[in-house]
């Protein structure tokens, strides 16, 4: 059957990517990039897992002042392995490597990833650098933080055995974050359909695309500094450490000039999730579709001049302070774009309150708040006071966290018919949401106030300041705790009913919630081959063309609405295409 | 004076407020102007985005399975007007912050001068003014520009008064400073804010803004503070004031440094068997009459004139501390170093006895 | 392929994923750039430090650059401009060549080898230039430089000693000091087994004046002992030392040059490494003669990672050899 | 291009453009000779003392080295301008880079040139290099007692 986008899926597809070949290896070896991205998923949300306990470790800490059940060793320790794995091996790959693989190919209509191997072997560099965090983890661990900022992670004395793993993995992790970066450059710009021209392609492919810009940009650098401080601390080279000459000031510059623009491959692709989300449920035309495209390659571009404002009290000079602070303010233009077209575009909308929508509306709050809190950051007097304290902590959790991840989830939930073929169980969803988003606002926004009440961050133990600002701060921290449990809660119930639903769950219709993009014009689970033919692409926000099918439990095209709104580039044309290039 | 024109508005002790510390230095009143102009326009925009989601959330909230909305896809000189906006706005918020940050980095000529050096993980203060006297706590003039001269011993430190809204990491290998002019006597928190290692956590001490005078008594009573302790004292007082001078070249544990360890000196000179980089012998040279009258005096004056004898194998690099010790500074240290064995352990932890606090000494005390 | 209903011209060498040969060479040549843009700034980063070293310290690479063999880089960048040549020739005649008559193979395959030669010869004379710095002296990283003494190397990074060179001013009261040996005109080899470290010389206070104030009444302003420095030559005489470590000239920071020159040239050589593998896995294929017009998508490939590696050196060579 | 008009694969989406451009020999060994002709400059430029002059030539140079191998080896003069765009791309990030973090660490050399004078002499406790070079240079030739 070619019929994409004509008839009425059958829910029950027999042939599909799932059981298209069977056994362990057929899993392990395959060039699908659906199960690749399968994979990549429960790999990342397993380190979500692992990751989210350091948290609680931490959280459970500090709930009181005094010497809580961890020594301080094992408290720099678990907010050191908390920040590497959830930046290293859950953010940065969350969205892009495993919705991403996915979920893109489809979207755009190809059949596959430009380079299939190569995806496959990004899959493996992501398990192996992975191990060597693990190894970091049991031998020695990793005391430095997730920065490794110099000389303590050279300093032999203190920093632990753990460093030299821990870079590794980190530079290992790097080179699968720029193949996956490069896989996805050479897709958009090459396996385009015809008809897809780069005004057509979903908002979430401009966000993949433009964070994949900044992967293979600026991920070289890391893996750069990486490696001079591996050298560094294993030979002692001297570029980072005043020991023998070098300038720790440098390293920040380097480490920088790579973990800003990395926030934004955290960001961006949260960002593109919900462009399609709000979009989606609320059956609407996305409002100022050219304007959140170019914003996100703003984003892209911005973000990778603005790495100084993490140093302005690092020892960096104050000319520099300066323009790295004027131009971050031009970042914050581009997200507010973004934060507008989205309110404009829920404006007389269709909005369902299902769970991905609730995720969505959830991180618009959130984002809101981790975006106008960059403001106070992005301002030199403000920073001064601010930096390296709890309000610097919960700014980038609102913006990481309680942004991207909360995009992550909210596109899993998005996506979760399409990739598991099955529904999961809407209430206990939108259950799971709000506990969430209860949970993480409890835990973060105690956390502002006691950021610019001065409590710094890494702290193991507050009961040495005076005894005011520790009366003060044990409340606030008491409540951050409570909001992390509260949180875990929701994400506990929400991995229980997921699971729940693969074995137990409603079958999927192909198109549950009325989306447009081609994704939804494929079978739930997509065959192996995502189309039999290749599909022909429409203004894939134009929900006009789509109607309930009350038999299907879900949407399905008209074909007749959609003839009348063919535009021009609807029949195949290569030629089009070719002349639609771009580049 | 700008800072009494503030005191007598408030006509009150400052309080703490919801966001922010007690505004203790000129500089903090600065700051929070500018932190409260960001955070009330954010409250504005949030309350504005959020409330307007809230809106749309229920009054446009899906009512059947309607699969499209026809609406407007776009609207330029809307959009144009959120860019825009936005933008000034960021450009106001560039400049006042910009201008409190230009104020923080110049320092006015003739700042009271304090010298700060990090260490894992403790803070010390020497005041060069005040013949290089050092401490644990910091003394601060009130209503007197200070300028912190920084530097670390080890791995970044960050020195961070919140009151103050003063910040500045503490680089290995350069100096960095900053300044404040305190506004408001009291005894506050000074907290390292960057990372270093097992005790960051502890690496606290405390601030006192005190008036001239007491200031000047506060300082008097550190200058004096080896001539007034007890002979008993002393011992303890070189580890806990002037050993940190001396740890960077002289262990404890007996391993080599770029000086001889402590450990185990004192049996060599006593021994004289201590042979210099001429080949003599610390025995040859020590008698009535001679180089050194006792070993007591070699050490002494190894002290003062560090470069006279050279211990065999090592590059003499020590510098004098003529001038910069008292006379019962470097009886101290010769005390500290003749029992060491009964004092430190070889972790450098004190063993021996502590001194009660001197009961005047209330403000300073730590705990 | 089977189920690619449209295409059934769909040949061997064309993956399934793609439409047409055109799409996926294209999107071979544009992921090659790509990955060419990443390897620039792996190197970028070398790069600025680089910079930045060379900016702030330019004393410290003219005076380390001297220990560089202007001749043998200058060798090597003929080599590696040679290879580059051969590889675009082996790329050129690999598209002429007839996919059933094998016109051109041998051709291809020659032009490989010669490629494969010039790597070869390259890491042969880089493989000469490290172990010659090695005996020198100049390791890759201080923990592994020979401590010329026991008790008073300089390489230890001692809590609170800032820098490598511990110099004092405890020559000042007239002890004996290097004095002014100036720049050695040849560097000899051999460590003396228990060397004395280099003691500062006297005008070290004056030499960090004027480095600071710039101005040479400075440095005599802090100089005790003047500008005598024939004195202390004849005093010093006895133990000359040659040895670049042992220089009281040297730069206080030269290991940073040569950890820089070790890191961008060592990771070059990776890379040269890499590209050798590659061009023996292209020999293999052409000598199946699995490369022709219509394929020749790996070559192409490999060609323009063997010219990034070209290129790399074309700015390492000036940028550290021929400083003067 | 000749080559590529009897390619079959080709007929349906040739637009003039085969797969991939040939560059002929000849032109290769030119650029190759001419390549070997710059290097030899470069090194022949070095026994010309211009001062800051030598760097810039070098540089100089090395970058129309650079682009005629991009150019000419690489293709980039017959490939898609966006291929071209990438490397010039890459390029710039690193310009920028270096731009920003020399400006940076050249603006607190003074602060690192002082700890080096103070910390040399005293152990870096020190806040007025200039001062205390003095006092310690005075003190040393007046306090000495002689050695022997």
């Amino acid at each position: 059957m070619s019929a994409i986008d004509t008839q009425p899926q059958t829910p029950v597809v027999v042939d599909n990517y799932l059981n298209h070949t069977k056994g362990v290896l057929s899993w392990a070896l395959t060039l699908d990039h659906k199960r690749i991205g399968v994979m990549y998923t429960i790999s990342v949300l397993l380190s979500f897992f692992l990751g989210g306990m350091f948290a609680l470790l931490v959280r459970t800490e500090l709930i009181a002042p005094g010497e809580g059940f961890l020594t301080q060793d094992q408290y720099n320790q678990a907010f050191s392995l908390h920040g590497a794995i959830m930046v290293f091996l859950v953010i940065i790959p969350s969205v892009p490597a495993a919705l991403g693989n996915f979920i893109m190919p489809i979207m755009l209509g190809a059949k596959d990833v430009a380079f299939p191997r190569l995806n496959l072997f990004s899959y493996y560099l992501w398990v192996f650098g992975a191990i060597f965090f693990v190894v970091a983890m049991f031998t020695g661990s990793l005391d430095t933080g997730w920065t490794f900022y110099t000389p303590y992670s050279i300093d032999t004395d203190s920093a632990m055995s753990g460093v030299i793993p821990a870079l590794t993995g980190a530079f290992i992790l790097g080179f699968s974050s720029i193949f996956t970066g490069m896989n996805f450059i050479v897709t958009i710009h090459r396996l385009r359909p015809p008809g897809m021209t780069w005004f057509r392609m979903p908002l979430f492919l401009w966000a993949i695309y433009a964070t994949a810009l900044i992967q293979v940009l600026a991920t070289p650098v890391l893996g750069i500094t990486l490696l001079l401080l591996i050298m560094e601390r294993a030979f002692g080279i001297g570029i980072f450490n005043p020991a023998l000459g070098g300038d720790p000031v440098l390293y920040q510059h380097f480490f920088w000039f790579y973990s800003h623009p990395a926030v934004y491959i955290m960001i961006l692709p949260g960002m593109g999730i919900i462009s399609e989300l709000i979009a989606v449920h609320s059956h609407k035309h996305i409002c100022g579709y050219k304007f959140i495209a170019f914003s996100s390659v703003a984003i892209a571009i911005f973000g990778f001049l603005v790495w100084g404002h993490h140093m302005f009290v690092s020892g960096q000079s104050p000319l520099l302070n300066a323009i790295f602070s004027a131009i971050t303010f031009s970042v914050s233009i581009p997200s507010a774009v973004k934060m507008f077209n989205w309110l404009a575009t829920l404006y007389k909308g269709s909005i369902s309150l299902n769970t991905p929508m609730l995720y969505a509306l959830s991180f618009m709050f959130i984002f809101a708040i981790g975006g106008l809190t960059g403001l106070h950051l992005g301002t030199l007097a403000t920073d001064v006071h601010l930096h390296d304290t709890y309000f610097v902590v919960a700014h980038f959790h609102y913006v990481m966290m309680g942004s991207a991840l909360i995009a992550m989830i909210g596109g899993l939930h998005h996506w979760w018919p399409k990739i598991t073929g099955k529904m999961y169980n809407e209430n206990l969803g939108r259950l799971g949401c709000i506990l969430v988003f209860v949970g993480f606002n409890t835990t973060f926004l105690p956390q502002f106030v006691l950021g610019s009440q001065g409590m710094p961050r890494r702290y193991h133990d507050y009961s040495n300041f005076l005894p005011e600002q520790v009366e003060l701060y044990a409340t606030y921290h008491m409540w951050s705790s409570i909001g992390s449990y509260i949180m875990a809660v929701g994400f506990f119930l929400t991995a229980g009913y997921l699971i729940h639903s693969l074995f137990a769950g409603r079958r999927a219709p192909a198109n549950p919630w009325g989306g447009r993009s081609l994704e939804w014009q494929c079978a739930s689970p997509p065959p192996y081959d995502n189309f039999a033919v290749t599909p022909s692409v429409g203004d894939c926000y134009d929900f006009s063309v789509l109607e309930w099918d009350e038999k299907e439990q879900g949407y399905r095209i008209n074909e007749e609405a959609r003839r009348k709104q063919a535009y021009p580039g609807e029949v195949a044309d290569r030629s089009g295409a070719e002349k639609l290039d771009g580049d | 004076m700008i800072s009494a024109l503030a005191t007598n508005m408030f006509a009150q002790a400052p309080q703490r407020s919801f966001w922010m510390p007690i505004e203790a230095s000129k500089f903090a009143r600065e700051m929070d102007f500018v932190f409260y102009f960001i955070t009330w326009l954010s409250v504005f925009f949030f309350v504005l985005i959020v409330g307007i989601m809230i809106f749309f959330m229920v009054r446009y909230r899906r009512r059947s399975h309607i699969a499209n909305v026809p609406c407007f896809t776009h609207n330029t000189p809307l959009e144009l007007t959120w860019t825009i906006i936005p933008l000034i706005m960021v450009i106001a918020i560039f400049y006042v912050g910009m201008k409190g940050y230009v104020k923080l980095r110049q320092p006015p000529i003739g700042a009271y001068t304090v010298n700060v050096t990090g260490a894992k993980w403790q803070w010390s203060f020497s005041y060069p003014d005040n013949e290089g006297i050092t401490d644990d706590f910091l003394y601060v003039p009130v209503d007197r520009p200070v300028r912190l001269v920084m530097k670390s011993d080890d791995v970044l430190h960050s020195m961070f008064i919140p009151v103050f809204r003063v910040k500045q990491d503490v680089v290995p290998g350069r100096y960095t400073d900053l300044w404040f002019e305190a506004t408001e006597p009291g005894e506050y928190d000074v907290i390292c804010a960057e990372y270093c290692g097992t005790g960051h956590s502890t690496m606290t001490t405390r601030v006192f803004v005190l008036s001239e005078e007491d200031f000047e008594l506060k300082m008097a009573e550190i200058r004096l503070r080896f001539e007034k302790a007890p002979d008993q004292d002393l011992p303890w007082m070189a580890f806990t004031y002037l050993y940190s001078r001396c740890m960077s070249c002289h262990s404890l544990d007996g391993t080599d440094g770029i000086g001889p360890s402590w450990r185990g000196l004192w049996d060599r000179t006593k021994k004289g068997e201590t042979v210099f980089t001429d080949g003599s012998t610390l025995s040859e040279l020590t008698g009535a009459g001679k180089m050194f009258a006792t070993p007591e005096d070699y050490l002494y004056r190894s002290i003062l004139y560090p470069q006279e004898k050279i211990r065999e194998n090592y590059p003499g690099s020590m510098p004098t501390f003529k001038g910069l010790l008292r006379e019962r500074q470097i009886d101290a240290i010769v005390h500290l170093l003749k029992g060491l064995d009964d004092y430190v352990d070889a972790n450098g932890t004190w063993i021996g006895p502590v001194p009660e606090p001197p009961a005047e000494n209330t403000d300073g005390a730590k705990e | 392929m089977a189920h690619d209903a449209e295409h059934h011209d769909h040949p061997d060498h064309l993956a399934h994923h793609f439409d047409t040969p055109k799409q996926q060479f294209e999107a071979g040549k544009l992921g090659m750039w790509l990955f060419i843009a990443t390897e620039i700034l792996l190197f970028g980063g070398l790069f600025v430090g680089y910079s930045v070293w060379r900016g702030n310290h330019p004393e410290l690479f003219e005076y380390s650059s001297h220990f560089l063999d202007t001749t043998m880089g200058g060798i090597n960048t003929a080599v590696l401009i040679a290879s580059s040549l051969t590889m675009a020739a082996a790329v050129t005649v690999a598209q002429r060549n007839d996919p059933v008559k094998q016109d051109k193979r041998p051709i291809l395959i020659l032009l490989l080898v010669l490629t494969l030669c010039g790597a070869a010869g390259f890491m042969v004379i880089k493989y000469f230039e490290w172990t010659h710095k090695f005996a020198e002296g100049w390791y890759p990283g201080v923990k592994y430089y020979e401590k010329p003494s026991d008790k008073s190397h300089t390489w230890d990074s001692h809590a609170g000693v800032i820098g490598v060179e511990m110099t004092t001013i405890d020559t000042v009261d007239g002890a004996p000091t290097r004095g002014d040996l100036g720049l050695p005109d040849t560097v000899t080899v051999e460590l003396p087994a228990a060397a004395p470290v280099a003691v500062a010389p006297d005008h070290f206070l004056a030499d960090k004046l004027a480095a600071v104030y710039g101005n040479d009444d400075a440095a005599h302003a802090g100089d005790p002992h003047g500008a005598d420095v024939t004195t202390h030559d004849a005093k010093h005489d006895e133990h000359e030392q040659t040895h670049p470590l042992q220089d009281p000239h040297r730069p206080r920071d030269a290991h940073i040059f040569f950890n820089i020159y070790y890191m961008m040239t060592g990771l070059h050589g990776i890379h040269v490494i890499i590209g050798g593998i590659v061009i023996t896995w292209l020999l293999i294929k052409s000598f199946r003669g699995q490369f022709h017009r219509d394929y020749f998508t790996p070559v192409d490939l490999g060609g323009l990672y063997w010219h990034v590696v070209d290129l790399i050196w074309i700015f390492l060579f000036p940028l550290f050899y021929l400083i003067h | 291009m000749a080559d590529n008009e009897h390619n079959p694969l080709h007929a349906h989406d040739d637009h003039g453009h085969g797969v991939g451009h040939i560059v002929p020999i000849k032109l290769l060994v030119v650029v190759g000779v001419v390549l070997l002709i710059l290097t030899w400059i470069t090194v022949a430029a070095t026994y010309f003392d211009l001062g800051d002059g030598n760097i810039y030539i070098a540089l100089a140079i090395a970058v129309i080295k650079a682009s005629l191998v991009a150019l000419f080896f690489m293709h980039l003069r017959w490939d898609r301008p966006f291929n071209g765009f990438i490397f010039v791309g890459s390029i710039a990030f690193v310009a920028l880079f270096i731009a920003f973090a020399l400006t940076d660490s050249s603006q607190y050399q003074p602060d690192i040139k002082e700890y080096r004078i103070t910390s040399d002499l005293k152990g870096g406790d020190s806040v007025d290099a200039q001062k205390k070079l003095e006092e310690t240079a005075a003190q040393l030739q007046t306090d000495a007692p002689s050695a022997e």
